[in-house]
């Protein structure tokens, strides 16, 4: 469909909000707790954070939860019964205040989770949520998503996306899916017609670093390169870095048993672990960081292009932000990028 | 409405305070039915886990006894386990566990109607906490069908 | 798959009377992996262990639980007849529905419930028990006792005539101990070195007894049935294969006035000496402390007149190691000497003497040739009393125990003293008399009735010198505390018994536990009277409380015959319940990290460190090793893990963690 | 900072060690580790106050030792954790070098860790006043209160393990949270699973940490974790006496006294 | 930190003079001293032997009005009043049940923060350390400390100095100058509690005292305590009929000794009060 430019006075941005929560929706949105924004269900527009970059961690935390309970089960004696997923509980969802680095982010799930076995879980919690991002008219040093086919004005995986028109100014619409419009006929008053706004001069400024296509071609050859140790010398072996990543999607199976009565759940994994991926034999297939490291690379950048046809990277620049060795994603891809092999 | 019953899990070591229980029921001292005994060769032996884990699932209160110092069956096991404890004891309050939950006591093997007083005294004071729902609202075990009885 | 049994007992109506069995054993059957539950009304008996045999059988039960009495009852009842019907015993686990159920609970509801908690926690552990196999462990058989008193010589002969090496140590020249230094026994008045030298003679010569005197434990190293002892073998500057014990040495040595320990400091001896004249070996040492030639650099008389030439001033103290299997402590003990009491003048006097003392003076081979003489004087002492319990059962002093032997050696002082000195007077001043013994109150009586001592119930508050004599002050309690006083010629002091200096240091190197006033512990105060802490070190006389010497030579027959018992086989079994550190496939190994404060908090010092290394020998990894032989159980080191990499077999973090969700999850 | 590229030249250039740790500068207003491999990469060494990140974790970490024997340039915190590392067997003379860096940002030479050892003893772990004002705010607080505040706190806690990973004294290379026979921590980081992890961690480190407050600057969402340690450390002083990194390796809940306090043990 | 004192009856009636000394020193010695206000009887001898709760409440009363006047410190030199103030102290810290009882019936809570000194405890913390440089006339006489009964016992709970052979006075006195002569009577029963009733029996108890001091060339009997310096000093009479010959050695409180020792006016020590005449 067409995308559909609507205008929304700055102080509509309440009031639409409070139809939100009208219509009995959870609304998430980012919230500022010691100094972080994350995302939280928020109940007044008054509690939104507005002032950040960028969010610790992504929303896909909202879609793909850190844990997600399959099922639960109970035996019976020497029987067993099972009680699966409640799809029911599964509510219409708004996400709020979305940056575009996050939104393009929910394509790239969806590839990871529908690609050969459909992820109902994943798939019921997507549908049931709509998408209301704001684009960026401020960037930092470790946003790269012009880099990786994004940008700060983009309306990609958006429902409706929102950009404010200057320092004081009113909100440009771009209406981008069904479930958009959706929102805008709850409140049709809120969003006015208006004449053609060039958004892009509101936007912020995010340079162009490499050639990601590039990357890829090196990185078919790159496999053995000591560019890995390297790199990956001051990298401490945390998660920090996939889980606050809007496109990691590893992740582990467990058990929570307590007697005759336990649940299944879906739990985050990261490839900075050093038990990542562990079979049980005791064998480890990427027994030391540098290989790991190598693994959340390629993966991004090579495996997932080449299988999924989409980059596992959106530019974001959350890893590096997160890391507490000051692993820094775009120097290291820099740095592939000039290695001659 | 009936008389809250706390759930009590006893952990001992095998020498003193299990042998004192043994020695509590040879004597017939009778005693509050609300506790469990785990077995341990010494108090040293326990791992201070082992009580998060019986508020996990859903203990009310929880007491840890063993040999008297120099009573010790290996010499030092409940040495080692009193600075544990103490440590333990902390961090728990930090935390804003309620340790007048978990009761620490020396029960030596010859003292039985000690044994029997501990529990007693033990399930009077949790009774009069009521359950640890503080607890098990955050372990949130996964919820039974239907219960039993 | 599990395959679980379940017994339930009603011991008679023990456990029915308050439990309802039948409900429990139904209640159980229906849990998952529980293959067959009944009840029954004695599990124990013949019939009810011939259910459980037949059951193993012809289930294939991979574990049983008999839900009965106290683990502590019949745990190694059923597990031997799970053995005999083919289970791994440590496959079987008891749930105690007797001590800790029936017997303290009312009957209803609540009590059969419980029962059914206990029974489903140990069906729990029971499934993640392991088979569990004996520990076996070579046994060296030969034994190291320490210290040549009757304790140390008996033990010595005793495992010497089973047939096994004994190495005997003994610090000073001369064994014989204590005992060595009384002048006649209680109650049979018979000569102490009478009946003691064919003993020390029959050491000498024993063919299975390597005897070091003036040697002492410099280190140990290992466990039972292993250990590795160094001996420090002190230079006694003689060639004692040269010497023939002429004597002459020590008729000639200039340096005469050294108070003789052998005579608690009321004789002399030489600086080149034997400390008595039946000393075995009876050959002399030079003591270097006090010897001219080491002090001034210059004499050498003994060597000028040896007629054997078999003076080696060159000669240096000399470290031997040997394996031993066990070791027999017979150190035994020191009594407190008389500048210990302020009350009693802290020593300055010389008459007033301590029991040991009395002993010399008392004795024929003695200072003063066993005629009872003042040290002050060489007066006869017209009145003497003696002081019992001095320092004994005196919590200021820090001694609240009783020192056992006191109340008979006094009464046979008093009653040497009555034999010796006719129309003497004599009184003991006692707390208590302590005689248990056989024939020992008799022997008390006697001294009272027939030789007239006079005992007075009451403490000594002062002895102080007044114009010669020595004023005794105390008081008759049995005369409504009536104050007595007494001018005596001569007090002896029946001075505490206590541990001997340096007992806590070579307890420390031997990891053997011992009590606040330094004696070595015995492992249990009833039924491990000369067991220690630590597997293989065994206990004998006085060096563990005091002892008189019948109690001694006992308890030495006693560890000697545990010494024996541990050398009948060529290897030890062990109750395989100790704690095991993880291995695992290269490259990790095990999960240990080698941070070792297992090893500082691990009471038997049973864990070591093993290097893992690749086959060009390179260390890849440190990790933590359990020593089997050492390791008794505790599981202290399992709770310290940071990486849960110790565990204790029979309490695994799996068994316990199981027992615990199933106790609050029905 | 000259002296500290000359002393790191000097060791690789005479190859005393192979690999001197440090810092250099990272993004933006950071700070981060550098491994100086040869003189070239010396230059790169900087130090200053931002430079807090506690390098010792380095030190333990497979890659970094195998290099070779490594240098360190290390703060009171830093040096600390290495003779707490040394006394739990994980660094020792023989692989590793401490060059020491004063508050005033001066160079000291240690031929040993004995010296290094000797040093830090200078100066008892002492927690900030900043730090010491929450206590004493948590302190005020019933228990449930604390209860409340403890959950809220750690319920953004996404069980990164980034506070394992930056802590020195989080070497093990299978953390109790990584066993699952039994699992002892529940693998959720939902409010248990949290509320667990930080409790055991905080055990682990009772009478081990060395108070660089590592773990809580690596937290990505900033929660203030070191507040159990740092209570662990004040408690310790209480009930304990105190303690000192030490290279007896007598740690402080390995060893006991006694007459430990016991008035809750009826 | 000012010190508190509690003279007890004695020290303000028969024993002036060892109240005098006491302050004499305490003041040579810039020590800051303050009566405890509204003090009562410690309840030696009549309320411990007749009635419990009477014979702690009395020095309870007594504490209570110490902690609530601020003082953290105590000196009490009458060595009855010192062990009736210490036994309540420790009974009542070792039962809680009891303490509240007392408090019941004194009508005042006690909270177990003050200190007792006796004397020689109080000498040795402040006034020891710089002894020695103070002393212009060295007591240069044998003396025989005694220490009598109350001062040393029960040890567990005074756990002050042995209670067998006491030393502290000879070390104290040592550095007067004087020379502490080694006998056997230190801590001997000077018959004090028959002092009225039988003084018969006082003259044989304190005269072996005194006979045996005597007799090993003490010069001086230095005690620390009212009732043995009334004792070995106004019954001299039937001591020296006792034992049948006349023996004039003085009896000194340990405070007066030290005073003369620093160069203190003799009157200022009460030294004029005494009985047997002080020559030395």
């Amino acid at each position: 469909m067409n995308i559909e430019r609507r205008l929304v006075r700055k102080d509509s941005l309440e009031k639409l909000f409070d139809i939100l929560r009208q219509n009995k929706k959870t609304v998430f949105a980012p919230v500022m707790k010691n100094g972080k924004a994350s995302f939280k269900p928020v109940g007044s527009f008054s509690s939104i954070a507005e002032d950040y970059i960028q969010t610790t961690q992504s929303s896909k935390e909202v879609i793909f939860p850190r844990v997600e309970k399959f099922l639960d089960y109970e035996k019976n004696g020497k029987e067993v019964s099972i009680k699966g997923f409640d799809y029911q509980s599964v509510t219409e969802t708004v996400l709020w205040g979305v940056r575009p680095c996050d939104t393009i982010g929910f394509g790239t799930l969806n590839s990871i989770f529908n690609w050969d076995f459909k992820d109902e879980i994943f798939n019921a919690r997507l549908s049931k949520t709509i998408i209301l991002s704001f684009s960026c008219n401020k960037s930092d040093d470790y946003c790269f998503c012009t880099s990786v086919g994004g940008n700060p004005g983009s309306t990609a995986g958006s429902d409706i996306l929102f950009t404010k028109l200057g320092a004081d100014g009113d909100y440009l619409a771009e209406v981008v899916t069904e479930k958009g419009q959706a929102i805008v006929a709850l409140a049709s008053e809120l969003f006015e017609k208006t004449e053609s706004v060039e958004k892009e001069k509101f936007l912020a400024n995010v340079p162009v670093k490499f050639n990601q296509e590039e990357i890829r071609k090196k990185l078919e050859k790159f496999f053995k390169s000591s560019q890995w140790v390297e790199q990956s010398l001051k990298c401490l072996g945390c998660g920090a870095c996939a889980f606050v990543c809007p496109t990691c999607a590893c992740f582990d199976i467990q058990d929570d048993a307590h007697g005759k009565i336990g649940s299944r759940m879906r739990c985050w994994d990261s490839c900075g672990y050093s038990q990542f991926t562990v079979h049980t034999s005791g064998h480890n297939p990427r027994s030391v960081q540098s290989q790991r490291w190598r693994q959340r690379i390629m993966h991004k950048f090579s495996y997932m292009p080449e299988r999924l046809s989409v980059y596992g990277c959106t530019g974001c620049g959350r890893c590096s932000r997160a890391c507490p060795a000051d692993m820094n994603i775009l120097e290291h891809l820099i740095s592939i990028q000039e290695v001659k092999i | 409405m009936a008389e809250f019953e706390p759930k009590i899990v006893a952990f001992v070591c095998n020498w003193c305070t299990y042998a004192g229980a043994d020695l509590t029921g040879t004597s017939r001292i009778k005693y509050a039915s609300n506790v469990r005994i785990v077995r341990f060769p010494c108090t040293g032996r326990i791992d201070y886990m082992l009580l998060l884990k019986a508020f996990d699932e859903g203990a009310d209160g929880i007491i840890v006894s063993g040999c008297h110092p120099n009573d010790c069956h290996y010499t030092s096991g409940n040495f080692h386990a009193r600075r544990r404890w103490m440590a333990f004891r902390s961090l728990c309050d930090f935390i804003g566990i309620d340790t007048r939950r978990i009761k620490f006591s020396w029960v030596s093997a010859a003292e039985g109607a000690k044994w029997a007083d501990i529990v007693n005294t033990t399930v009077a004071s949790v009774r009069e906490l009521g359950p640890y729902d503080e607890y098990k609202k955050v372990a949130k075990k996964p919820v039974k069908e239907e219960s039993h009885g | 798959m599990a395959k679980i049994g379940v017994f339930i007992c009603h011991c008679g109506e023990n456990i029915s009377a308050t439990v309802d069995c039948a409900k429990v054993a139904e209640v159980v059957g229906k849990y998952d992996g529980v293959a067959i539950s009944l009840d029954y009304k004695y599990m124990c008996s013949d019939p009810g262990q011939n259910l459980i045999k037949k059951a193993i059988v012809e289930k294939g039960l991979t574990g049983v639980v008999v839900a009965s009495c106290s683990p502590r009852m019949h745990e190694p009842t059923f597990r031997k007849a799970c053995a005999e019907a083919g289970l791994n015993p440590y496959m079987c686990e008891m749930a105690n529905l007797r001590e800790h159920c029936s017997w303290v609970h009312e009957k209803g509801e609540a009590t059969t419930q419980k029962a059914i908690d206990l029974v489903r926690t140990i069906v729990e552990k029971v499934k993640h028990n392991q088979s569990l196999d004996a520990i076996k462990v070579p046994v060296t058989k030969t034994a190291l006792v320490i210290g040549g008193g009757i304790a140390g010589i008996q033990a010595s002969l005793d495992i010497a005539n089973s047939g096994h090496k004994v190495i005997l140590i003994e610090k000073d020249p001369s064994i014989g101990g204590h005992m060595s230094q009384l002048s006649e026994t209680f109650p049979t008045l018979d000569c102490s070195q009478c009946i003691l030298t064919p003993r020390m003679v029959e050491v000498a010569q024993h063919p299975n007894i390597t005897l070091y005197t003036y040697a002492e434990l410099e280190s140990i190293d290992g466990f039972i049935g292993n250990f590795k002892v160094k001996i420090r073998k002190k230079a006694k500057s003689i060639d004692e294969k040269i010497c023939t014990g002429c004597g002459l040495c020590t008729t000639k040595c200039p340096n005469k006035k050294n108070p003789s320990e052998f005579n608690e400091g009321l004789g002399n001896r030489t600086a080149i000496y034997v400390p008595f004249p039946q000393a075995v070996p009876n050959k002399p040492v030079i003591d270097k402390a006090l010897c001219t030639y080491y002090t001034k650099g210059k004499c050498k008389i003994c060597e000028k007149f040896c007629p054997a030439h078999a003076i080696r001033f060159d000669q240096e103290d000399e470290i031997i190691e040997v394996p031993v299997g066990a070791i027999v402590l017979a150190t035994g003990f020191a009594v407190k000497k008389t500048d210990f009491f302020p009350e009693y003048g802290y020593g300055r006097h010389p008459d007033i003497i301590t029991g040991l003392q009395f002993e010399r003076l008392a004795s024929a081979s003695g200072p003063t040739l066993g005629e009872i003489r003042r040290p002050s004087d060489g007066k006869i002492p017209e009145t003497i009393v003696f002081v019992a319990c001095a320092g004994s059962r005196d919590e200021a002093k820090g001694i609240p125990y009783c020192s056992k032997i006191c109340c008979m050696y006094t009464a046979k002082h008093a009653m040497l003293y009555q034999h010796k000195v006719h129309g003497g007077k004599s009184y003991v001043f006692y707390m208590d008399i302590r005689a248990g013994g056989k024939m020992y109150d008799e022997f008390v009586r006697r001294a009272i009735e027939e030789d007239g001592v006079n005992y007075i119930r009451g403490r000594v508050s002062r002895v102080y010198e007044k114009n010669g004599k020595l004023i005794v002050k105390g008081a008759d309690t049995l005369l409504g505390a009536m104050p007595v006083e007494i001018e005596a010629d001569m007090v002896v002091l029946a001075t505490a018994g206590v541990a001997n200096e340096g007992a806590e240091e070579l307890a420390q190197k031997l990891h053997v536990s011992y009590d606040p006033y330094h004696f070595f512990a015995e492992a249990h105060p009833k039924l491990k009277p000369v067991e220690t802490n630590t597997a293989g070190i065994f206990l004998a006389g006085a060096c563990q409380a005091p002892r008189d010497i019948p109690e001694s030579v006992a308890m030495a027959s006693g560890a000697a015959a545990k010494v024996a018992g541990l050398f009948s086989q060529d290897e030890l079994t062990r109750e395989p319940l100790i704690a095991v550190v993880n291995r695992q496939a290269p490259p990790v190994f095990s999960s240990c990290v080698g941070c070792f404060l297992c090893m500082s908090a691990c009471p038997y010092h049973a864990i070591e460190k093993e290097e893992i290394k690749n086959r060009q020998g390179e260390v890849l990894k440190t990790v933590a090793k359990v020593n089997p032989g050492l390791c008794q159980g505790c599981g202290t080191c399992v709770a310290f893990c940071r990486t849960k990499s110790i565990d204790i077999q029979g309490y695994t973090h799996e068994e316990v963690y199981s027992e615990v969700m199933a106790l609050l999850n029905d | 900072m000259d002296d500290l590229r000359k002393r790191a030249k000097e060791l690789i250039d005479t190859s005393a060690v192979k690999v001197v740790i440090g810092y250099e500068q990272g993004t933006g207003n950071k700070t981060r580790a550098l491994f100086v491999e040869n003189s070239e990469v010396a230059d790169k060494l900087i130090f200053d106050s931002r430079c807090v990140q506690n390098l010792a974790a380095y030190v333990t970490k497979q890659e970094v030792k195998s290099k070779g024997k490594m240098a360190i340039t290390a703060t009171l915190p830093v040096m600390r954790a290495i003779i707490q590392l040394a006394s739990e067997f994980q660094v020792n003379d023989d692989n590793l070098i401490v060059i020491g860096i004063t508050p005033e940002s001066k160079i000291i030479d240690f031929k040993n860790l004995e010296e290094v050892e000797t040093y830090v003893h200078q100066f008892q772990i002492e927690i900030d006043a900043r730090n010491r004002e929450i206590l004493d705010k948590l302190d005020k607080m019933t228990p449930s209160e604390r209860w409340k505040f403890w959950i809220d706190e750690l319920s953004p806690c996404f069980k990164c393990y980034a506070c394992r990973a930056a802590c020195p004294m989080c070497y093990c290379s299978r953390c109790t949270v990584d066993f699952n026979r039994p699992q002892w921590i529940p693998v959720s980081s939902n409010e248990l699973g949290n509320l667990e992890w930080h409790f055991m961690r905080a055990m682990h480190l009772t009478g081990r940490c060395v108070d660089c407050d590592a773990c809580a600057n690596a937290c990505p969402l900033a929660i203030p974790i070191n507040l159990l340690t740092k209570k662990m450390i004040e408690d310790a002083k209480s009930d304990f006496g105190g303690y000192q990194p030490s290279l007896k390796g007598e740690n402080l809940l390995s060893t006991f006294k006694p007459d430990d306090k016991e008035n809750f043990i009826q | 930190m000012t010190l508190g004192f509690y003279p007890g009856c004695s020290l303000k009636g028969s024993s002036r003079e060892y109240a005098e000394s006491v302050l004499a020193v305490v003041k040579a010695f810039n020590i800051q001293i303050q009566e405890i206000d509204d003090w009562n009887c410690c309840g030696a001898t009549a309320a411990h032997s007749l009635n419990k709760e009477l014979s702690l409440a009395l020095p309870a009363r007594v504490l209570s009005l110490a902690e609530k006047q601020g003082l953290k410190e105590i000196v009490v030199p009458c060595a009855a009043c010192y062990a009736r103030l210490s036994m309540t102290q420790h009974e009542l810290l070792k039962n809680p049940e009891l303490k509240t009882r007392i408090a019941e019936i004194n009508n005042l809570e006690y909270n177990g923060t003050v200190s007792i000194l006796n004397v020689i405890q109080m000498l040795d913390r402040y006034v020891t350390p710089n002894l020695e440089s103070r002393v212009v006339k060295p007591f240069g006489h044998k003396v025989a400390c005694y220490y009598g009964c109350y001062l040393v016992r029960p040890h567990e709970i005074l756990n002050f100095d042995r209670v067998e052979e006491p030393l502290s006075m000879d070390t104290l006195m040592a550095k007067t100058g004087a020379t502490p002569i080694d006998w056997a009577f230190k801590t001997e029963c000077c018959g004090a509690s028959l002092s009225i009733s039988r003084t018969s029996s006082v003259g044989r108890l304190s005269g072996k005292i005194v006979g045996d001091a005597s007799d090993r060339g003490a010069e001086a009997i230095i005690v620390a305590c009212p009732m043995c310096q009334s004792n070995l000093d106004m019954r001299r009479k039937e001591i020296n009929s006792y034992l049948g010959k006349r023996i004039d050695i003085p009896v000194l409180y340990i405070t007066q000794a030290i005073g003369l020792a620093i160069g203190l006016d003799r009157k200022a020590l009460g030294l004029q009060r005494h009985f047997v005449k002080v020559k030395v």
